[in-house]
Parts: structure tokens; C-alpha cells; sequence
């Protein structure tokens, strides 16, 4: 069945159309990927749909529910968690806490809550950091941090702004693995934007490619990348640099 | 000597206060407390009350302390309420623990009435100097004395003298405009005011409130009383505000016969005069003054030359405050703090201000306070009425800076 | 001309470089790769004394520079890109720039300014556009544009292609590469280590706070253990 | 502003006014609470003035900022009962002394706290203020003083009255909202105040020295109210306490001005002074501040960026 | 499933700070700390000498306030300058249906808490509504505090600037919370309600909306994308917030037996709820009941010190304001030399 629908979103900041009338419809239990150049509205897309702001024009369908113009919070407890491209932990609580708050949301039980929660740390890997104050946390960490949150809230469907971004090569290939997993574990439907290609190439079922608000193109990974309109705006032409 | 009143309130603690009371009554010194507000905005009053009590005690001392307890003298024990009730109430009760025999205070009247309240509680007389409230002494507090005129008074006089002048006057006021501060004491003189010369015909319009503590130019409310065509203002502010209205009095030029300050904190003062000059001149007060006594005049030339100011009225009362507290020790011959409650309510005191022997009524209003009318004339203020206490006749009509 | 001697730094008590090592040559285009929280940032606010090094030296072109203030630093030619850019978010982008000649007191601004402008054609375009309003790629061209107004002998980059998109890279990466060439020297922080190793005439490997690896950039990029722990090769 | 609240500022203003003609029923009495109005708002504007730079540029919430303005009257009072000259004669000696007193608060104290949290700064200067004033107690003591001018003249203004003080006060909150302007954007020392504004890392490292900028910045800010003590003198009683009842109604103008603009300032100096006069007028009894404060609460929830800043 | 921290740096330097327990034990240690400092504390007037009396009830009427204050602005990260509208809303309460229609004391505290945690969740309401925050929302609160102050001065009903005396009663009474001027059980009653304010804060914390609050602070986008609604949680805390400073202006009002506008509502008592929290240590439990300790006695302190000086100090005798200048001075210096307030610094030194 159809998860995600977004029908012809748009929305403005004093005149500028970060995001024009923009559709997308996600199946559940597939991994959509979104990319487009810097500025391209990819970031205020997932804002749109995470709640965060209200569209100016089109409406947005969860799970056959309209939840259009709903804030944030209704919005997440509908099932939609978001990730943030600039990480945004709760400073000055302990990795444990952070993942116990997004627990709550799910149980009446402040002592189950924490449980889960520790699981969902050893899951993701922060076991070594669960008692440390998260705002001490390296950025590798901060960004599993983010995505454990997400985790413990049990979503249907899960939105990731680059979670891969500022995290070396060798850093990345395990969180590739781990958003697989959700999916292929827990059948989780996963929305996510990044500017690292390989990771695009090798996750998503399908790819929307922004442009000014615009898209320009979707379709599988490979249609994409090829589409002369996309290499045009957003890969650009053979590299001088990176070629050697 | 410890008085068992002192103890029959309080359980624990309270005890503390009576053996403060025992050791002032060896014979040797006898604690006074004083409660003024010596920091804050009204520091420099707090300093005048400070300065009267210091004198007082002085004045005491030198003719050989209190005769009936073997010539013990008075010491002063300050405590500063920085102008605030809380700060008032903790200072007064240091001051009962410490030894005080009674409390001298406090220039606001919201201070007063806290420390009405802790004076009762403590047995502890309580000598109003400045704090004009009528609302304080209508609890039934049988330890607080008043020795100022309270505050109703002020308006009743200017009512009365208004009566007088106007009687003696050809174009007499039919109306007159009311410009006061909107806080208490501005509010309530314009009423008692209002009523009392209604009674006599005249009319009070416009009534002008003004927040003192914001203002700073009063030219719009002088111009609606310009409009309005009254032939005089009745003018209830404080310090600054006199000088604003009456600054704005003379840029405005309305038509006015006089301008009467009811209890006005400005206009009987030699600052004013010096601060307004020539614009100053002919403007009525009623308020408290310096009496015709040798005393008095005494007083003031001491002020001067031991402070290097100025002497205003309100240390004068402080300083009759100290005599009727000098007075009640003489007749009570005791410090026990009961006894002397009963001596005070008890005593007659011949006041260095203006009007008659200081004695207390049931509420513990001073019986011989009243207000007179002062006038500035060629830059002096001087009392115009009533006729026992003039050093000069009335003025009037009186136009402004004329 | 820039020479770090056992430099450790670190926020409060946590000390997070130790006694680095590391030199940066004339004209000499130098990276600084590792892991997430190596300290790649903080190595560069030490030197550019946004943070005070709690032990050890830094010299450049012979003067020790640790002990003074960042604007000292700067006027002395040393330019850091901080990894938030430092942009004066309300001012244009040629309000933006002409503050990067603070310290040249404007003899030469209209020459840099074109020479910025040649660069990055794309800031003469958006001269009035308040800088804060530009997409993330135009920023980290703003930022080096200011840098280079200062007219730097060395200038510090802090990863200037994060979040970029894959043809943003590119640019960056050409123009770095015309920095070095038009003669500045640069010290380079960066995640895309691949791409960096490559134009790099040396390099260092910082883990844990400390250099474990160094050597000349496009060797190092063929190394064994580069390739494993880094390039995820 | 923006085109609506412009207008509907306009028709609340023409509310306003006839209000206060139906009610004082004289138009002598509404030209005179507008003359009143513009030139008591002048005057806020222009004590105003330095809170707005200092709040804007260094998020400074300075409550000694009164305190200051009480020491230029007694500088002032000080110069006139020392040499007996015309108090205006002393705008020069207040401003260097609150320039070198404001500088010495900044480098002395607030330099070490910047970047702390909000109450950091707020603290320490309610008690610079504390002791500020009770440092003019303990020296002047609490009687009232005054640097009365020998000849202030009354002036006429479209039927209304007024002071010649008084209007040079007005005159003095325009010239330096100008000066501040200019220095602001045409200066060197403007720019770099700006970029520090800004991004406070940033101009470091283009090479502005930040804590000469915050120490000149708070230095400048005091020396507005420098002149602003001086220029209030003289239709002032002076006792140590006769800043405060600026400071409340300083920050309300900074915000509803925007922070940060010597401009905006002025206007909603003049804004708040003319909803003092006519809510005096229209409410009389109320305390003008009650206006005042309901029209500052209205400005935060409809504009919070201030009647003359960009939208966040 | 692998982790990624197989590269991960493993040494000590880059080993955050780490709370060393289980987060219920550390709530549980609070609990008990209270405890002690209570039982101990209760001692206090027993110890004190008759004069300190007062000035022992002022500082646990400043530390309540301050406790109050700490929750909204502490922990809830809302900079409230303002904390006298519902100090003076408790305190008037109080006053107004104990003198208007003889309500007993406890009610009026009641009283005053709930309505001024229906106050605070209004203001709340209102800024969050328009998106008023930081310094703004600071002055904002303020002005709410002063437009009560100038509506209470001119409201009949509240007697105007007058306020209300408390009247006397001949015995000490519980009902009325009335006791002779100095009684021992006006510390203790201050003491309870101190040690009740400080339980339902670590309650609170400790609970879900507590929590909440916290990462409300930190971040307000990222809670609020976990499914946190953060407006209702920030009312919860205003609102719990505004009741028990509320607390603290009626048994100020018993203690003093005297409120007016001036008193209830002015600036000082918002500054005075905020200065224990700050030398204490802002966002920490028991940072305002430690500044309390400090600010209460040192106002009082400098001015004893300057009335019987010391021989070497004999020259400062007598001079009024210099008390106050001293007292600023220290301030001063606290709050520049102590960023994190007394407990978080030690607590920061502790931890190392
Ligand atoms: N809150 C806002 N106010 C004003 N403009 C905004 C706001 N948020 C986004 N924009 C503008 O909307 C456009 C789209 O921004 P968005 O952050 O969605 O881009 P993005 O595709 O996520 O880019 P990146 O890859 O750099 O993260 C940009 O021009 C940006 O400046
Ligand atoms: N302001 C700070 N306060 C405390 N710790 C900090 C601060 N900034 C960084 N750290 C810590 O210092 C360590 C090194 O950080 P640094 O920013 O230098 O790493 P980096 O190599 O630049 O990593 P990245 O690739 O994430 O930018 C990290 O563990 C980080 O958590
Ligand atoms: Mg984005
Ligand atoms: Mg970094």
C-alpha cells in the first residue's frame, strides 16, 4: 500500500519557492532518496512533511490520513520522525536520556521506556557512550544519536537529512548497513536526502531530484544519474580534480 | 524592669526582645531605634528624619538625659529601611532584639504600616515622624503614635483656609482645578478636599491624576486646566513633580488666582524656591512648619551649621518625636516598654512645629498637629496662616510669579 | 613557514589534540584528514587561536603565534575558514568580502575584490544579495573569497565541501587547488579524503588527536592503511 | 514597517487624537499633548539612544543604563556648580567621562562575560547601577539638585508651549541619532561594530580586534547617555535616583525600534511618548506607563523583530 | 549488527563526562540530600541568635521564589524577568481573601498558586503564540509584572496602592498562619514549603513532563519532531513555575503581614528570585536554595558590618549607601567570577 502521499506541495520564504508544487508517493516498506543541488529544497520538503512548517498550497497523506498543516509533534506521533541535517541533540542530557525522551512517546512507563531505549543504543552502536552528556559527543556519534532517537520512537516511516554527511568513508559503510536493515528487519519505510551518490546508488528503490524547488526527474538510481537534466544541475560535468 | 507584656506575646524567640528592653534600664544609655529609608529614592528625606532624631537625642542629653532614671542618656540605634516595607520590618525587629526601648519612623507610609504592626506585636512604642497615611492608626494598634498631622487633616485645612482667604478676597474662587499624583496620598487629598470645599460652594473641576514616578513634563495638564478656566489649582506631588507643575505653570500662563499646594512636597521648601526662582513666588502650601519658638529657631541654626544644609520641617517632627519619646521615659521612670507606652499616650510636649501641646488621642493621632498655610513671598516661604503662627499676611489674590 | 612543536588543546578540561606535530611549507598545499572528533577542528583553532594551546608552540614564519589573539593572527596572514564559515549573515556579499581586507586597509581592495571576483564569477553576480539568504555552496565561496581578500600567506580551510552537492565539490575543489597555484600556501581539513589526498602536496593522518601518518599526499592516498581506515576502500 | 502596520498605526493615531479632542474638548489641550508628546519622545529616543547600540550590538540587556544617565546629570551638575558656566558647556565633559566610565565597565567587567547566558550580563549590571548609584548617595546625598538654566526661555510651537531646554534636548536626540547613524554605516569603526554584531568569530578572523570593538561599542552606547544626562539637566530634579525612571521606558523604545537601530529609536521614542501624553489624556488617574506597557506588549506579539527590523 | 566504533578513538581524552549511575539512583540521592538538609536546617532557630530570626525566614522566602523561578527559567530555559506577577499574585491572594472574606491562609495559598499558574500558563500562552523568546521573552514577562503592578494600583477592588494589613490576632493560630513576631514556626512553616517546592521539583524532573521540559530546552525542533508537544509541556512548566513562587508571595504576606502593589509586584522581587538561582547555580537543584543562603545574609551582613565596623573599618561608620555599594560589589564579583553559580562550579570540579 501507498505510506507517504504528497500531492503539489509548495511553499515560500519572502518570495523565494523553496519547494514548488512538488508530488511524491512512497510505497510501503521501499527506500526513497532525494538529491539536488544545494539550496534545491530538499531540507524544507522534509519540513513540510515532518510538520515543522505548513504548506502554502497541497496536501500531504499518511497511511491514508491527512496531515496536512498538523504540527510537528501530531505529526510524529502519526508515525513520521525526522532526522536533522545539523544534529540536535538535548545537550545537555545523557545519550540514554536523549533516546528515553523519544521513548516516552510510546509508553505510559518511565521504567520501560528506558529499557527500550538502551536497547535501541546497543543497537545503533552508542553502548560505549550511554551515561556521557551528549553534548560531548563527536559528530560520528551525534549522528547515530539522531538516528537512535528516530528509532525509539518506532516510526512507519522514517525521514533522513544527510545522515551521512561529515562522516568519513570508512564511517559510512556501517550506517548504510543499518538503514538497510530497517528495512529489510523491520520493514520500514525510509525517505532520505544525501549528497554522497554512492550511498544513494546502493539504497534507494527510487530517487526524486530537486531543482529549485522543482523536480526535474525521478525514477530508479540509474534513470536518474544518467538524466542529462540532473548531471546538468546537480552532479555536474566530468570532475577536473576527483577524476585522478 | 523587663516588661511582662513584652513576653505574654511570643512563645520561643519572642522572648528576645524583652531582655534588649532590661539592659536600657540600668541607668546608663537608653537605646532609641530609628527606621528611615537613609538609601533608595528617598535617601535624602530619610537623611532630614535622621539628622532630627540626632538632634533630638542631643537636645535630650545635654540637659542632663532623663532626670526620673538617674540622668540616663539616649543613644541612637539606626536602622535603614532602604525604602522598603520588608526591609523596614527585619531592620525593626533587629532593632527590638537589639535593645531599643522604642522606634522612631519612617517617612512612607507603607513602611509605617508594616512596622505598626511588628511595634504591636513586640510591645514596642512606635513614634511616627513623617508618614501621613489616616489608614495606619485605624487598626486598633495601641503601641504606634502619630506626631505629624495625618493626612486627611492637610486637605480639611486647605479647605478651610481656601474659606478664609477667599472671604476676605473681592473675585472670589467659584472653581478650582486639582492636580495631583494618582497614588494615595494625591488621590485621597483631592477627595477629602473636594468634599469639604463643596460644602462651601466651590467647585472642584478638573481633577488631573499624574503618575509620579514616570512623569516628566506636566505642560499638558496645566494646558486642561487652561482650558478649563479655573480660577486656581490645588496641587498635591512630590518633590520633582512640584517642580515640573510649576515649571509647566509658567510656560503655560493660565489665568490662575493662586495655586495651592495641599500637602505639596515642593512648595514649602527654600530648595524650591532656589530651583523654580522668581516662578516660584506667591505659591501657597499647607503643610506642616517650624513653630515661632526660640526652640525652633535654635533648632534650625544647629541643623545648619552641624549638617551644612538646610533644615527642612520633617526633621522637626522628627525631633519633637525624640521629646515626646524623652518625655514618656521621664513619666513612666522606666524603660520598661509597656510603661512607657502607657507614659507617651499620656504625655503633653510643647512641639518645636507649628500648632499646639503634642498630646494623643485614643488612636494615637497627635491632638495639637495642624497643618498651616505657608506662602512664598520675594523668595521666602513663610507661614501666612493661622494668624497665631503667621510671620506674614496672606498674599491674594496670589498670581503665580507675580 | 608554519610550523606546529607539540601543540596540545583541548574545551575546559577535556583535552583533545596532543603534542601535534606539523609543518606547512611556502605555497605548499597541505591536508589534515581523519576520523569524525580526531581534531581536525580544533588542530586549525589552535593556530588560528580561537583557542588557546594549553602546551607546546606554534611559529609562523618564525614568530611564535600562540600566545596571541585571533585578529593578531589574521593580520599577520594567517586566514582560517572556520567549518561555520563566520559569515556576517545580514551583510552582502560584497559588504562580506570588503570586510575580508579589514587588515589591508583598503589600498588594494578593488584589485582583490575583481581577483575574488574572477574566482568565483558567481559573487560579482550576487554582489547585494544579504549573504545569509545564498545556498550552502555560494556561502563556502563567500568565505574563501573573504579569506583570500586579506591577501593570506597561508590559508586554513575547515572541510569547505560538507553538505555540498557532488558538483559544488568540484568547484571547491578547483579553486582551492587556483589558491595554491596563485601562490598562497594552504592547510586543508577535510571529510572527503579521497578527492584531498589527491591535490595535496602533503598530508597528515590525525587519529585520536595525534598525527599518526604523514607524507606526501597522492603516496598517502595509495597507502594500505589510508585506503582501510579512511577511504572505506 | 510594513505598508499594514503603517496604516494601521495612522488610523489609531487619528483614533487617538479625536479621542483626546472629545475629551479634553479643547484643541489646545491635543496640540499641546502632541507638542508635549514629540518632544518628551525626543527625549526618550535619545536616552534610548546607546541602550539600542549596546543591546543590539552586544546583547547586552543593560540595566545600568539609568545609572549612567544619572551620572552624566551629576557630571553636569558637578561642571556648572564648579565653574558657574552655562550647563550646555558641559555636554563635552559628560560624554568623554561616560565614554571612559563606559569603557571601563565593558573591558573591566562585561568583556569577561561575553557569550555567557543572558543573566550573566543582566546581573552585573543592575549591579553597576546599585553601585553606581549609591556611590552619587554617598557623595551627593539624597536631597535633589538642580543646573537650572538662567534664561530658559518659553518658546511657542503651533499654539503649544514649551522650553527652550526642552527643545534642545529634542534637537540634540535628533543630531545624534544622525551621528550614530553615520557612524554606524559610513565609519570604519561602524563597519566593524557591524561584522562583530554579525558574527563575533568571524570578524576575528578577518582581523578585527573584538574586544577593542565591544569595549568602543559600550563606550559609545554610555556616551549617548552622556549627552542624554546632560541634555535632560536641566528640566531634571538630579538625586541619585532619577535615572531609573528611564530605564524601563528606554528598553521599551530599544525593542519597539529594533534593537541595534538609532533611527527606530527616535521614531518609537516619539511613538511612546505621544501614547503618554494622550494616555494621560484619555485615561487620566491611569498611570501613562499602563498605555505604555500595553502598546510595548503589543509590539512584541505583532512585531517581535521591533516596528523597523527584518522579519527573523 | 557491527558497530562503527571500531575506529573510534578509544582514548581517555576524548571520554566524555559521565554521570556514573543509573539516572533513578541519582534522583534518589537528591531525595535523600533534601532530607538531611532539612532535618537539618529545622535546628537552625534553635542555634541562631534571636536577631538572625528574620533574616533566616527572608532566605527561605528568597530560595522558594528562587526554586520557582529556576524551574521556568532554569530548566525550562524561558529567561522570566518577571517573577513578581505571580509572587505578587500569591502574596495578594492571600492578602484579599483573607482580609475581604477570612479565608484561611492555606486556602489563599492555594488560591494564589493555582491562579497564578493559570497567569503563567496565559503569558505562556501568548508568547509561545507569537513566538516571543530569548531576551524578548524576558521582557516581556517583565512587562506583565509591571502592567499587574499598575493595574493592582489602580483597581478598587485591591484597594489600590493602599494593599492590605493582615490583622493581628491575640493568639498564634495554624488555621490563620499567625504566630507572635518572631516564633520559631514561621521558619518551619517556610522550611516545609521549601522542602515541598524543591520535592515537586525533582519530581517533576524526574517524571515524563520533566524530561520533556529539559529537551524542550535543548531543542525545541527536535522535540517536537519525537511526537513532544512543547507547548503544552512548557505550560505544565510555566504554569508549576508561576505556583510556587506563588507560594512564596503568600507566605511572605503571612510573614510580613503587609502587601501592596509596590511590594507585591515590583522589580525587586523578580530580581530577587532570580540572584539566589544564579550565584547557586542556574538549572541545578540546589543551586537557589545555596544562593539564598548567600544573597539573603549579604545584604543584611554589609549593613551590620558598617554599623559596629571593626576598628580598622571605624572610618566608613555612618555613611548610608555605602552598604549598598558594597553589597553590589560583592555581587559583582560572584556572578564574574562564578559562571556556573557556586554548585555547578563545585559540582564541576567534582566531577573531574
Ligand atoms: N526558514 C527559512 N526562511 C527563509 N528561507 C528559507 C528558510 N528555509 C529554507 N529557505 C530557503 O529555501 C531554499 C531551500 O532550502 P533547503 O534548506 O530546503 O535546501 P536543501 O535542498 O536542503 O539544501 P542543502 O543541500 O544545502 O541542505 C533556500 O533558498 C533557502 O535559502
Ligand atoms: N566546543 C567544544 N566543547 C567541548 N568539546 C568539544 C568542542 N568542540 C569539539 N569538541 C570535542 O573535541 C573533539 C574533537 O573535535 P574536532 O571538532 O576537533 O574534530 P574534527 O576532527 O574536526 O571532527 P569533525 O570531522 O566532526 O569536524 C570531539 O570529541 C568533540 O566532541
Ligand atoms: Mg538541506
Ligand atoms: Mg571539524
Amino acid at each position: 500500500m501507498t505510506l507517504l502521499e504528497v500531492h503539489g506541495v509548495s511553499k515560500s520564504f519572502r518570495g523565494v519557492r523553496a519547494v514548488d508544487a512538488v508530488d511524491l508517493s512512497v510505497e510501503e516498506g521501499r527506500i526513497q532518496g532525494i538529491i539536488g543541488p544545494n539550496g534545491a529544497g530538499k531540507t524544507t520538503f522534509f519540513n513540510l512533511v515532518a510538520g515543522a512548517f505548513a504548506p502554502d498550497a497541497g496536501r500531504i497523506v499518511v497511511n491514508g490520513r491527512d496531515v496536512t498543516g498538523l504540527s510537528a509533534h501530531r505529526v510524529a506521533r502519526a508515525g513520521v520522525l525526522r532526522t536533522f541535517q545539523l544534529m540536535r541533540p538535548f545537550a545537555t542530557m545523557t545519550v540514554l536520556d536523549n533516546v528515553t525522551v523519544a521513548a516516552m512517546s510510546r509508553t505510559r512507563s518511565r521504567r520501560r521506556a528506558q529499557d527500550e531505549a538502551s536497547e535501541v543504543i546497543d543497537r545503533i552502536g552508542l553502548t560505549r557512550w550511554r551515561d556521557s552528556v551528549s553534548g560531548a559527543l563527536p559528530t560520528a556519534a551525534l549522528k547515530r544519536l539522531e538516528l537512535g532517537r528516530a528509532l525509539a520512537c518506532r516510526p512507519r516511516l522514517l525521514l533522513l537529512d544527510e545522515v551521512l554527511a561529515g562522516l568519513v568513508p570508512s564511517e559510512r559503510q556501517p550506517v548504510i548497513e543499518l538503514i538497510a536493515g530497517l528495512r529489510r528487519e523491520e520493514g520500514m519505510t525510509l525517505v532520505f536526502v544525501e549528497h554522497i551518490m554512492a550511498a544513494v546508488m546502493q539504497l534507494s528503490d527510487s530517487v526524486l531530484v530537486l531543482d529549485q524547488g522543482r523536480t526535474i526527474a525521478s525514477g530508479t538510481p540509474a534513470e536518474v544519474t544518467s538524466d542529462p537534466r540532473v548531471i546538468e544541475a546537480y552532479l555536474g560535468e566530468e570532475p577536473t580534480v576527483a577524476g585522478a | 524592669a523587663c516588661g511582662s507584656g513584652t513576653t505574654s506575646g511570643g512563645g520561643g524567640g519572642g522572648g528576645g526582645g524583652a531582655t534588649g528592653g532590661s539592659d536600657g534600664g540600668s541607668g546608663k544609655t537608653i537605646k532609641i531605634g530609628t527606621l528611615h529609608p537613609l538609601t533608595g529614592t528617598f535617601a535624602g528625606d530619610g537623611a532630614q528624619l535622621e539628622n532630627g532624631v540626632k538632634l533630638g537625642i542631643k537636645a535630650v542629653n545635654d540637659a542632663g538625659g532623663i532626670k526620673s532614671l538617674g540622668g540616663a542618656k539616649l543613644a541612637l540605634d539606626p536602622g535603614d529601611t532602604k525604602g522598603t516595607p520588608e526591609t523596614g520590618q527585619s531592620e525593626a525587629q533587629r532593632l527590638v532584639q537589639d535593645g531599643a526601648v522604642a522606634l522612631v519612623g519612617t517617612y512612607q507610609s507603607a513602611v509605617a504600616q508594616n512596622i505598626a504592626a511588628v511595634a504591636e506585636r513586640n510591645k514596642t512604642p512606635f513614634l511616627m515622624d513623617v508618614a501621613s497615611d489616616n489608614e495606619i492608626l485605624q487598626h486598633g494598634y495601641k503601641y504606634s503614635f502619630r506626631v505629624q498631622p495625618k493626612a486627611s487633616l492637610f486637605a480639611e485645612q486647605a479647605a478651610k483656609y481656601l474659606q478664609t482667604l477667599n472671604a476676605s478676597a473681592s473675585p472670589k474662587i467659584t472653581k478650582i482645578a486639582y492636580l495631583h499624583e494618582s497614588s494615595n496620598f494625591g488621590t485621597g487629598n483631592y477627595k477629602i478636599f473636594k468634599q469639604a470645599v463643596e460644602r462651601a460652594g466651590v467647585s472642584v473641576s478638573p481633577e488631573i491624576g499624574y503618575d509620579a514616578a514616570s512623569v516628566s513634563d506636566l505642560t499638558t495638564q496645566v494646558t486642561q486646566i487652561k482650558a478649563s478656566g479655573a480660577q486656581a489649582v490645588a496641587v498635591s506631588g512630590y518633590y520633582n513633580d512640584g517642580v515640573l507643575a510649576a515649571k509647566a505653570i509658567a510656560a503655560v500662563q493660565p489665568k490662575l488666582q493662586a495655586v495651592l499646594g495641599v500637602a505639596d512636597g515642593a512648595f514649602d521648601q527654600a530648595q524650591f524656591v532656589a530651583d523654580v526662582g522668581s516662578r516660584a513666588e506667591n505659591y501657597f502650601d499647607v503643610n506642616y512648619a517650624l513653630g515661632k519658638s526660640a526652640e525652633a529657631t535654635k533648632l534650625a541654626t544647629d541643623y545648619r551649621s552641624t549638617y551644612g544644609a538646610a533644615m527642612r520641617t520633617e526633621a522637626a517632627i522628627a525631633y519633637d518625636a525624640v521629646k515626646v519619646i524623652a518625655a514618656g521615659l521621664e513619666g513612666a521612670k522606666s524603660t520598661d516598654r509597656t510603661k512607657l507606652r502607657d507614659a507617651i499616650a499620656a504625655s503633653k510636649v510643647t512641639p518645636v512645629v507649628s500648632g499646639s501641646t503634642i498630646s494623643f488621642d485614643a488612636a494615637g493621632e497627635n491632638t495639637g498637629a495642624l497643618p498651616v498655610l505657608e506662602q512664598v513671598q520675594k523668595g521666602k516661604v513663610v507661614t501666612v496662616l493661622p494668624a497665631k503662627d503667621a510671620t506674614a499676611e496672606p498674599i491674594f489674590p496670589a498670581v503665580p510669579g507675580k | 613557514m608554519l610550523e606546529l612543536d607539540a601543540v596540545s588543546a583541548g574545551y575546559g578540561r577535556l583535552q583533545v589534540v596532543h603534542e601535534i606535530e606539523l609543518t606547512v611549507g611556502e605555497g605548499e598545499l597541505v591536508a589534515l584528514v581523519g576520523a569524525n572528533g580526531a581534531g581536525k577542528s580544533t588542530t586549525l583553532r589552535a593556530i588560528s587561536a580561537l583557542l588557546r594551546p594549553t602546551a607546546g608552540s606554534v611559529r609562523f614564519r618564525g614568530e611564535r603565534i600562540d600566545r596571541l589573539r585571533p585578529h593578531q593572527v589574521t593580520r599577520r596572514g594567517l586566514v582560517h575558514v572556520p567549518e561555520d564559515r563566520g559569515l556576517f549573515g545580514g551583510m552582502t556579499v560584497e559588504e562580506n568580502l570588503r570586510m575580508g581586507a579589514w587588515t589591508t586597509k583598503g589600498a588594494t581592495v578593488k584589485q582583490d575584490l575583481a581577483r575574488v571576483h574572477e574566482l568565483f564569477p558567481i559573487l560579482a553576480e550576487r554582489a547585494g544579495q544579504a549573504a545569509e539568504t545564498l545556498s550552502g555552496g555560494q556561502q563556502q565561496m563567500v568565505a574563501i573569497g573573504r579569506a583570500l581578500m586579506a591577501r593570506p600567506a597561508l590559508l586554513m580551510l575547515d572541510e569547505p565541501s560538507t553538505g555540498l552537492s557532488p558538483k559544488l565539490t568540484w568547484e571547491v575543489f578547483d579553486a582551492v587547488k587556483a589558491v595554491r597555484d596563485s601562490g598562497v600556501a594552504v592547510l586543508l581539513v577535510e571529510q572527503n579524503a579521497h578527492q584531498t589526498l589527491t591535490i595535496a602536496d602533503r598530508a597528515y593522518v590525525l587519529e585520536s588527536g595525534t598525527t599518526v601518518l604523514h607524507g606526501n599526499g597522492p603516496e598517502l592516498a595509495g597507502d594500505p592503511r589510508v585506503r582501510k581506515a579512511y577511504l572505506g576502500l | 514597517m510594513r505598508g499594514r502596520t503603517a496604516g494601521l498605526l495612522a488610523v489609531l493615531a487619528v483614533a487617538v487624537v479625536a479621542g483626546g479632542y472629545a475629551k479634553a474638548g479643547s484643541g489646545q489641550v491635543v496640540m499641546q499633548a502632541i507638542v508635549t508628546g514629540i518632544l518628551s519622545g525626543g527625549i526618550y529616543g535619545l536616552v534610548a539612544m546607546g541602550l539600542t547600540l549596546i543591546f543590539g550590538v552586544l546583547d547586552i540587556v543593560n540595566f545600568a543604563h539609568g545609572a549612567f544617565l544619572m551620572v552624566a546629570m551629576f557630571v553636569t551638575y558637578a561642571f556648572v556648580s564648579g565653574t558657574g558656566t552655562n550647563p550646555y558647556l558641559a555636554l563635552v565633559v559628560a560624554v568623554l567621562a561616560l565614554l571612559v566610565l563606559g569603557g571601563l565597565v565593558q573591558g573591566g567587567l562585561l568583556n569577561r562575560t561575553m557569550g555567557r547566558p543572558l543573566e550573566n550580563q543582566l546581573l552585573i549590571t543592575l549591579g553597576v547601577s546599585l553601585l553606581l548609584t549609591n556611590v552619587a548617595l554617598l557623595v551627593y546625598g539624597g536631597d535633589p539638585h538642580s543646573v537650572g538654566l538662567a534664561d530658559d526661555r518659553r518658546i511657542r510651537v503651533l499654539g503649544a508651549v514649551t522650553n527652550l531646554s526642552r527643545v534642545l534636548a529634542f534637537a540634540g536626540s535628533i543630531v545624534l541619532a544622525l551621528v550614530l547613524f553615520v557612524v554606524l554605516n559610513r565609519t570604519r569603526l561602524g563597519a566593524a561594530i557591524r561584522a562583530v554584531a554579525s558574527n563575533s568569530e568571524g570578524a576575528a578572523l578577518v582581523g578585527i580586534d573584538v574586544r577593542k570593538v565591544y569595549i568602543a561599542t559600550f563606550a559609545i552606547g554610555t556616551a549617548c547617555a552622556g549627552a542624554a544626562g546632560m541634555l535632560v539637566a536641566p528640566f531634571t530634579t538630579i538625586t541619585p535616583s532619577s535615572g531609573n525612571q528611564y530605564t524601563i521606558i528606554a528598553f521599551v523604545v530599544v525593542v519597539m525600534g529594533s534593537k541595534g537601530n538609532a533611527v527606530g529609536a527616535l521614531v518609537s521614542g516619539l511613538i511612546i511618548g505621544l501614547v503618554e501624553q494622550f494616555g494621560g489624556v484619555l485615561l487620566p488617574g491611569q498611570s501613562p506607563l499602563l498605555a505604555v506597557f500595553v502598546v510595548f506588549v503589543l509590539v512584541l506579539f505583532l512585531r517581535p523583530q521591533g516596528l523597523f527590523g527584518r522579519p527573523a | 549488527m557491527s558497530t562503527v566504533f571500531d575506529t573510534a578513538p578509544e582514548s581517555d581524552a576524548s571520554a566524555p563526562a559521565t554521570a556514573a549511575r543509573h539516572p533513578d539512583v541519582l534522583w534518589a540521592r537528591h531525595g535523600v540530600a533534601l532530607l538531611v538538609v532539612v532535618v537539618l536546617a529545622a535546628f537552625a532557630p534553635v542555634v541562631l541568635p534571636a536577631s538572625q530570626q528574620a533574616v533566616a525566614v527572608q532566605v527561605l522566602i528568597f530560595a522558594i521564589m528562587a526554586v520557582g523561578w529556576n524551574l521556568m527559567s532554569g530548566f525550562g530555559g524561558m529567561f522570566n524577568f518577571g517573577n513578581a506577577a505571580y509572587f505578587g499574585v500569591g502574596a495578594y491572594a492571600d492578602a484579599y481573601l483573607l482580609v475581604e472574606h477570612g479565608v484561611s491562609p492555606w486556602f489563599g495559598m492555594l488560591a494564589g498558586a493555582a491562579l497564578a499558574a493559570a497567569l503563567a500558563a496565559l503569558i505562556g500562552f501568548l508568547t509561545f503564540r507569537y513566538r516571543v523568546s530569548g531576551a524578548y521573552f524576558a521582557l516581556a514577562t517583565f512587562a506583565f509584572a509591571e502592567i499587574l503592578r499598575l493595574v493592582a494600583t489602580n483597581t478598587d477592588l485591591v484597594n489600590r496602592s493602599i494593599g492590605y494589613n493582615v490583622p493581628l490576632l491575640q493568639d498564634a493560630s495554624w488555621t490563620q498562619l499567625q504566630f507572635p513576631a518572631g516564633d520559631h514556626r514561621y521558619y518551619w512553616t517556610g522550611l516545609a514549603l521549601l522542602a515541598l517546592a524543591m520535592l515537586v521539583t525533582i519530581g517533576y524532573l524526574r517524571s515524563r513532563s520533566g524530561q520533556y521540559t529539559v529537551a524542550i530546552r535543548d531543542d525545541e525542533a527536535a522535540a517536537s519532531s519525537l511526537g513532544v508537544n512543547v507547548l503544552r509541556y512548557r505550560l505544565q512548566t510555566m504554569a508549576l513555575s508561576g505556583a510556587i513562587t506563588a507560594v512564596a508571595g503568600a507566605f511572605y504576606t503571612q510573614y510580613f503581614l503587609f502587601v501592596n502593589p509596590d511590594l507585591a509586584f515590583s522589580q525587586n522581587q523578580s530580581i530577587q528570585s532570580i540572584l539566589p538561582a544564579v550565584i547557586g547555580g542556574v538549572g541545578t537543584i540546589w543551586g537557589p536554595l545555596i544562593g539564598a543562603c548567600i544573597v539573603g545574609p549579604l545584604s543584611n551582613g554589609t549593613s551590620t558590618l558598617l554599623r559596629h565596623p571593626p576598628d580598622w573599618l571605624m572610618f566608613l561608620q555612618g555613611r548610608s549607601g555605602l552598604d549598598v555599594v558594597i553589597y553590589a560589589v560583592l555581587l559583582i564579583l560572584i556572578v564574574l567570577l562564578l559562571p556556573k553559580g557556586i554548585y555547578g562550579t563545585v559540582r564541576d570540579r567534582l566531577r573531574r
